[in-house]
C-alpha cells in the first residue's frame, strides 16, 4: 500500500500540473447553456489531445499513451485542482469498445478521431420501455444485404445532438432470449432517417436527448462484433462507464463543495456549529468516495477488468452527490426556492437520475447482494 | 374524540378533489392552456374562500374545513394562491376586525419564515397570485399594514409551478383595523402552518397515488414493477410517513379553533416539523419509482417535488419548528 | 373530527384520574428484575379490576364495561401521566380471542379470571424455524380420543415463567397446505410436560421464555375455534396485539422521554440546539404516533375491526422507539458503554426485536404494499 | 499509487485471521472458557506486539501493519488490549524515547473522548485488559506520566464484552521521558483514531459475514431469507457502507507514518467520524437480517454491536471529528 506518486507518477503528474497551469480555458464555468458546455467541452477535448492527455491507459497501437490507470487517476485529480473542464468520458468507454471488438478497419478508422476530438459519440441504449432493463430493448435492425435497416426509439441519449457518431444497440433476432439477440452497431448520425429531440430535464433545461430512428441504414461492415454479441459489448462498455473517476465526478464534486462552503462563509453560516458539522460531513463523504474509487482503480493497476465492485462506488457516487445537493438545499433553501440560485437547484434535479441512471440503486444492490455477497436468487 | 373526518368534512373533501381533479395541473402544457382565474371563480362561487370570514366571533368554517380544501387543492395542483389568499389574508383582516374586500397576498420575509416586518419591505416577496394588487403585513406593533401595489405583479420567482412568489413592488402603505393581540396572532400562525402542512400532505398523497398505479403498469424482467419487494417497500415506507403526516395535520388543524393557541402552535409546529421532515424525502421516492420518466420536464412528478421543497420553507423549516418546540418543551433560549 | 372529551369521556376521564391518584403504587420503578415487574404487573392488573378499568371496551355480557374504545385511549393516556406501571396487554388480545371464538363453556371458564388477574396468559405461536413465517410452525398437535397430545419447542413466550394458561398455536394436520392445518387451544401451563426456560436477551436480562412442550395432553375441549382454524384466529388476535395503544406503549414512551430531558438537563446539555432539536423531534416522533393512533382508535370506535392500517402503527412505533434510544445513546453514550446507565442499554437493547417481533418491519411493508397499496404480487 | 494491501500485507491478514478465529470469541460461553492471556502470549510469539518499537528512528511496522492485525483481531472478537497496550501505549513510550517494559494501558477521560490529563484522574477510566498494572497518560506540559496501579483491576465496566474498560485504582505517579512535541502527539492521535477504526471495519464485516451466510441457510416461506429482495439490499446497503469504511480507514492508516501529521490526523478524524456514523447501523441491519436468535444473549450478533457502540465513543465520535475537520477545513472556532 502506498499512496504516494511513483517515480513515473510524480513527473507525468508535474508534467501535467504545468501544462495546466497555461491551458485550462479561463471563465469555462461560464458556459451555462447546453450549447455552450459541449463548445467547451469539445474544444477542451482537443486541448487535452494535443497536450497528449487522452488515452493514457489504453495501448499505444491504438493512439493511447500506454500508461499505468494510475495516470488516468492523476490526471481526473489535478483537472479538479485547476478547476479544468471536465474530462471527454464518452471517448474513453466507447474507445474501449473499439479497441476489444472492433475490426482492424473500424479501429483505423474511428480510433484517431475519437481519440483527437475529431469526433465525438453518443450511446444508443436505453428506450422508453428499457431502462434499468436494458436487454427488453425493442429498436430493430434488420439485415437488407450489404446493410441493416434500423427502427426504432432511443432515449436518454447523452450529447446526441453535438454527436457525430453513436454506439447503437438494436435488436437483430427476436427469436432468441433477449439477451442473445442484441447486435451493436456504429453508426453515423448523419445518416439518412435519424432524428434528435432534446429531453428536457425536471429544472427545466434541456439535458439529453431522444433519438428517432426511422429505417436508418447502417453498412454492415460498421456492426461492432458478431451478430448477438451486443449485449456482452454493452456491458463491458459499460462497467468502464460506472466508475466515478471516469467521468471525472471527484473533481466536480470537490468544486462544488468549495464552493457550497464559500457561500456558506459569505453568508455568515460558518460560525454556526450545525451547518460546519454537516459540510464537514461533506468533505468526509467526498472523501470516502475518492478513496474508495483509489482502491478500485488499484484493482486495474494490478491487472484487473472493472467488476461488480462498481457497483459499489456507483452507490456511494449516488449518495455523496445527492447529499451534497440536499445539503445546499438545507443550507440556502430560500433562495432555490424563490429563484435566486438556479444553479443549485439545477444541479439538485440533476442530481435526482444519479439513482436511476447507467442502473438504478435498486438494480445496484442486486448486483452487490446477488453477485458480491453470492446471496441466492429466488 | 373522533379523530377522523366526519360525514359533512369527508363530503367538502369529495366535493372540492372532484373540482381540483377538474381544474388542476396536470402536466406542464396545462400550465399554459388553463386559466387559473377560471378555478378561482369555481372555488369562489362554491364559497370556499369565505371560509375565514367571521360570522359573529366564529368563522364560517374552521381549521378542519380548511384543511381540507388546502389538501384537495394540493392534490390537484390546482394553480391559485389558496393559501395566502383565501386563508392567511382573510384571517388577518378578520383578526384586526377589518370588513374589506379581498386581499390578494401576503407579504413574506426574504427567507420566507413568517410575514414581512415594515421595515425590510423592499427585500420582502409577495405570496400570492399573479393579480395580487395588494399584500399584507405586520407593523411592531401587532397592527396590520395594507401595501397597495401601484404596478402589476411580474416574473414569478417561485420555483413552485403552481404557487407564485414575487418580487414585491411600490405602493401606499396603510394601517389598518385594531392591533392583533398576541395571543390571536399565535393562533393565526397555527393556522397558516397547520393549512401549509395540510397542502404537503394533499401534494405527496397525489404524487405517490401517481407513481404506485404507473408500478402497477410499467414493466420491467417481464413484470410489473409494483411486484418487486424493494420498489413496494419503497412506497410502503413512503406511505407511512405521508399517512404519519396527516395523523399531525388533523391534529393541528382542529387545534386551530378549538383549543388555546399556546397548544395550537404547538400541534401546528409538530405537523409542520413533521411534514417538512418527510415531504422531500417522499417526492424523491416518487421520481425513483417512477425511474426515467420522472425525472423530465413533460412529467408531472419534479411539479410535486417542487412544491414540496417550497412548503418545506413557508414559515419555517424542520429546523426552526424544532427550535421553537424545544423553547417551549425545554425553556431556554 | 373532534379531540375533546365527548361529555362521557370527560366523565370517565375525571374518574379515572381520581382514582389513580389513590391507587398507583408507589415506588414500582424500582422493580427492575423480571420477577419483580411481573409481581408489579399482575398486582396492577388486580388494582385495576378491583377499580374497574379492564376491559372497558368488552362486551358487558363478558365482563367487560361496555364502554367505547375511546375510553381505552383515555385509559392508556391517564396511566401514563400519573407514571402508572403498564396496562395489561395480553389479557386484552385473549380476552378478545376468546370472545370471538370460545365456547361458551370456555368463556364462563376463562374470561372471568383473566378479566379479574386471577389468571394470566402467554403466546405460544413463534417457534426456532417459524418467526415471521408462523405458518411454517412445526409443534405437532395429534388427536389420542378425548384429548390432543402436543410435542413441539415455542420461542419468544413473553411471560412463559409467569402464566397459568398459553393459547397455543399447533400443528393438527400436516397434510394441508400450511395455513389450513393449524389449530388453536388453550392450555393449563401446569401441565405436565411443558418446560419453560428463560431467553436472555442481549444485553444479559431475562425477558421472555422459550418453551419445551413434550407429550402434553390437551383435553379436546380446550381446542379454541375449530380444527384448521387456529391461523385465522392468530391473525385476529394478533391484529389486536399490534397496536401501541393496546400494549401501553405511549405513555411509556413519554416517560422515557421525559426522563432523557431530564437527564439532559441535569448534565446542561439543554442549552445545546442540536440536543434542544433532537430532543424535540423525538417529543414530535412520539405526537406523530400518538395522533396517528387515534386515528387508528377513532376507526374502531365508528365499527371498523382493526386491519392492515395497523401497519403503519407498528411501522411508526418501530421508528419512534429505535430512535428515541438511539438518541439517547448519541447523548449519554459515555454512560451507557461504560457501565454507567444499564437501564439505557437496556433499553437500547429491548427496542432492537420491535422491528422483528410481531411480524418484522419486512413483513409490515409487504402487508403495506400489498393489501393497503394493492401493489401486485408476484 | 497503490492503495491495497500488498503481497506482505495481505499475508500478515491472513496469518492474524487465523490466528484470530483460533483464539477468538464465538458465543458467551468462550468468554468463560478461553483465556485471553493465551492469546495475548501468542500474538506475543508473532512479534505482533512489538509492531511499534523502533528499531532506530522509524518502528518495526507502519500505521497499515497495525491496521491489519487490529482488524484481524477484531473479526475474531480476541478479548485482549491489543489497541491499546500493544499499540498506543507502546507508541507513547516510544515517542518519549523510553525504554520500557511493555505497559498495559491507558488512561481515558471519563466521556472517553482521549488521555486523562493529570487533573481528573480520580474519573478517569483505564483502557486495558484485566492484567493491567500500569497506565499512561500525559501532564499539561505533554510529558508522559504513568501511574502504577496498587491493586488489581476488578469490575470491568465496559458495555463491550470483549474489551476492557475499568476505574482507575490508587497508585504511584511518576514522569516519564522526554516531553513529546505537539506534531508527534498528532501523529500518535492518527494512529489512535486510524487502529479504532479499522477495529470497527474488522466488527463490521464479520457481523456482516455472519449474517449473510445466515441468510442463505435460513428457510422462510419456503426459500432462503437471503433471496427476498429485502434482506438482499440491507446487506448491500450494509455491504456498501463496510467497503466505504475501509477504503478510509486504509489511507488514515497508511499516512500515520508517511504523511506530514495534520495530513495524518484529518485522514484519520476522517475515517473515524465515517465509521462512527455507520458502525451502529451496520450492526443493527446484521441484528436484523438473524431475526429473533440475534436478540439474544447466546448469539454473538449483540458481541458486535456492543464493540461498534464503543468504537463509536473512543477519542471521539462523528460529531466530535465533524468539529474538528470543521475547524480545520472552515477554520473558525
Amino acid at each position: 500500500m502506498d499512496y504516494r506518486d511513483s517515480a513515473e507518477e510524480a513527473e507525468y503528474r508535474a508534467g501535467l500540473r504545468a501544462w495546466l497551469a497555461d491551458n485550462v480555458p479561463p471563465g469555462h464555468q461560464n458556459a451555462t447553456t447546453q450549447d455552450d458546455r459541449a463548445a467547451v467541452a469539445h474544444a477542451w477535448h482537443k486541448k487535452l489531445y494535443e497536450g497528449g492527455y487522452i488515452g493514457q491507459s489504453w495501448p499505444v497501437e491504438w493512439g493511447g499513451k500506454g500508461l499505468s490507470p494510475a495516470m488516468d487517476a492523476i490526471l481526473n485529480e489535478e483537472t479538479g485542482n485547476f478547476n479544468a473542464p471536465p474530462l471527454p468520458g464518452t471517448a474513453g468507454y466507447i474507445g474501449r469498445a473499439l479497441q476489444m471488438y472492433g475490426t482492424d478497419e473500424q479501429r483505423t478508422q474511428l480510433l484517431p478521431p475519437t481519440i483527437s476530438g475529431d469526433i465525438h459519440w453518443c450511446q444508443g441504449f436505453s428506450e422508453p420501455s428499457a431502462g434499468s432493463d436494458l436487454a427488453a430493448l425493442r429498436t430493430r435492425a434488420v439485415r437488407d444485404g450489404d446493410e441493416y435497416v434500423v427502427n426504432g426509439h432511443k432515449m436518454w441519449t447523452s450529447g446526441g445532438q453535438y454527436s457525430d457518431w453513436c454506439l447503437l444497440l438494436a435488436r437483430t433476432d427476436p427469436d432468441v432470449p433477449k439477451h442473445k439477440g442484441i447486435s451493436a452497431f456504429l453508426v453515423d448520425m448523419r445518416s439518412p432517417g435519424i432524428t434528435v429531440q432534446p429531453i428536457v430535464l425536471a429544472d427545466g433545461s434541456p439535458e439529453t436527448s431522444e433519438v428517432f430512428w426511422d429505417d436508418v441504414r447502417i453498412p454492415a461492415n460498421q456492426r461492432l462484433g458478431d451478430e448477438g454479441e451486443g449485449w456482452r459489448i454493452a456491458m463491458t462498455t459499460v462497467s468502464y462507464e460506472r466508475g466515478p473517476s471516469d467521468i471525472g465526478f471527484i473533481s466536480t464534486y470537490r468544486k462544488n463543495l468549495a464552493e457550497l462552503e464559500e457561500t456558506a462563509a459569505k453568508k455568515g453560516l460558518t460560525d454556526d456549529r450545525e451547518t460546519q458539522a454537516r459540510l464537514a460531513r461533506a468533505y468526509v463523504l467526498g472523501e470516502v468516495l475518492r478513496l474508495n474509487v483509489l482502491q478500485q482503480l488499484s484493482l486495474r493497476i494490478s491487472g484487473r477488468p472493472p467488476g461488480e465492485e462498481g457497483s459499489i462506488s456507483k452507490q456511494l457516487w449516488t449518495h455523496t452527490e445527492q447529499e451534497l445537493q440536499h445539503l445546499a438545499l438545507d443550507l440556502f433553501g430560500a433562495d432555490v426556492v424563490t429563484g435566486r440560485r438556479p444553479d443549485y437547484l439545477h444541479r439538485y434535479f440533476m442530481s435526482r437520475p444519479i439513482s436511476v441512471y447507467g442502473g438504478s440503486s435498486q438494480i445496484q444492490k442486486n448486483i452487490i447482494a446477488q453477485r458480491l455477497l453470492e446471496m441466492p436468487r429466488k | 374524540m373522533y379523530a377522523l373526518l366526519n360525514s359533512e368534512q369527508l363530503a367538502l373533501q369529495e366535493t372540492v378533489e372532484a373540482l381540483a381533479t377538474a381544474v388542476g395541473i396536470t402536466n406542464p402544457v396545462d400550465l399554459e392552456d388553463r386559466d387559473p382565474a377560471h378555478a378561482w371563480v369555481q372555488l369562489e362561487q362554491m364559497g370556499l374562500l369565505e371560509l375565514r370570514r367571521r360570522d359573529g366571533a366564529a368563522p364560517i368554517a374552521g381549521g378542519v374545513e380548511v384543511m381540507v380544501v388546502a389538501q384537495a387543492l394540493a392534490w390537484g395542483l390546482v394553480p391559485v394562491p389558496y393559501v395566502p389568499s383565501a386563508v392567511l389574508a382573510t384571517e388577518l383582516l378578520s383578526l384586526a376586525k377589518v370588513s374589506d374586500d379581498r386581499v390578494g397576498g401576503l407579504l413574506l420575509r426574504p427567507d420566507l419564515t413568517g410575514l414581512a416586518d415594515s421595515d425590510g419591505w423592499s427585500d420582502a416577496l409577495i405570496w400570492g397570485g399573479p393579480g395580487t394588487s395588494s399584500v399584507l403585513a405586520l407593523d411592531d406593533g401587532a397592527r396590520l399594514v395594507r401595501h397597495t401595489l401601484s404596478q402589476p405583479l411580474s416574473g414569478n420567482r417561485s420555483v413552485d409551478l403552481t404557487q407564485g412568489l414575487w418580487d414585491t413592488v411600490p405602493g401606499a402603505r396603510e394601517e389598518l383595523g385594531e392591533p392583533i393581540p398576541g395571543e390571536r396572532l399565535d393562533a393565526w400562525l397555527a393556522l397558516a402552518l397547520s393549512t401549509i402542512s395540510a397542502d404537503m400532505v394533499g401534494i405527496m398523497r397525489r404524487a405517490l397515488h401517481g407513481a404506485i398505479a404507473y408500478s402497477k403498469e410499467r414493466i420491467a424482467y417481464g413484470q410489473p414493477v409494483g411486484s418487486f419487494q424493494a420498489i413496494q417497500h419503497l412506497a410502503a415506507e413512503t406511505h407511512v410517513t405521508i399517512e404519519a403526516a396527516y395523523s399531525t395535520v388533523c391534529y393541528a388543524a382542529w387545534c386551530v379553533d378549538e383549543t388555546d393557541p399556546a397548544e395550537a402552535l404547538l400541534a401546528a409546529r409538530t405537523a409542520k416539523a413533521y411534514c417538512a421532515s418527510v415531504a422531500r424525502t417522499a417526492t424523491e421516492n416518487v421520481m425513483q419509482i417512477y425511474g426515467g420518466v420522472g425525472q423530465t420536464w413533460e412529467h408531472p412528478a419534479h411539479f410535486y417535488t417542487r412544491r414540496a421543497l417550497l412548503g418545506t420553507l413557508l414559515f419555517g423549516d424542520e429546523n426552526a419548528q424544532l427550535a421553537e418546540i424545544a423553547r417551549t418543551r425545554l425553556g431556554g433560549s
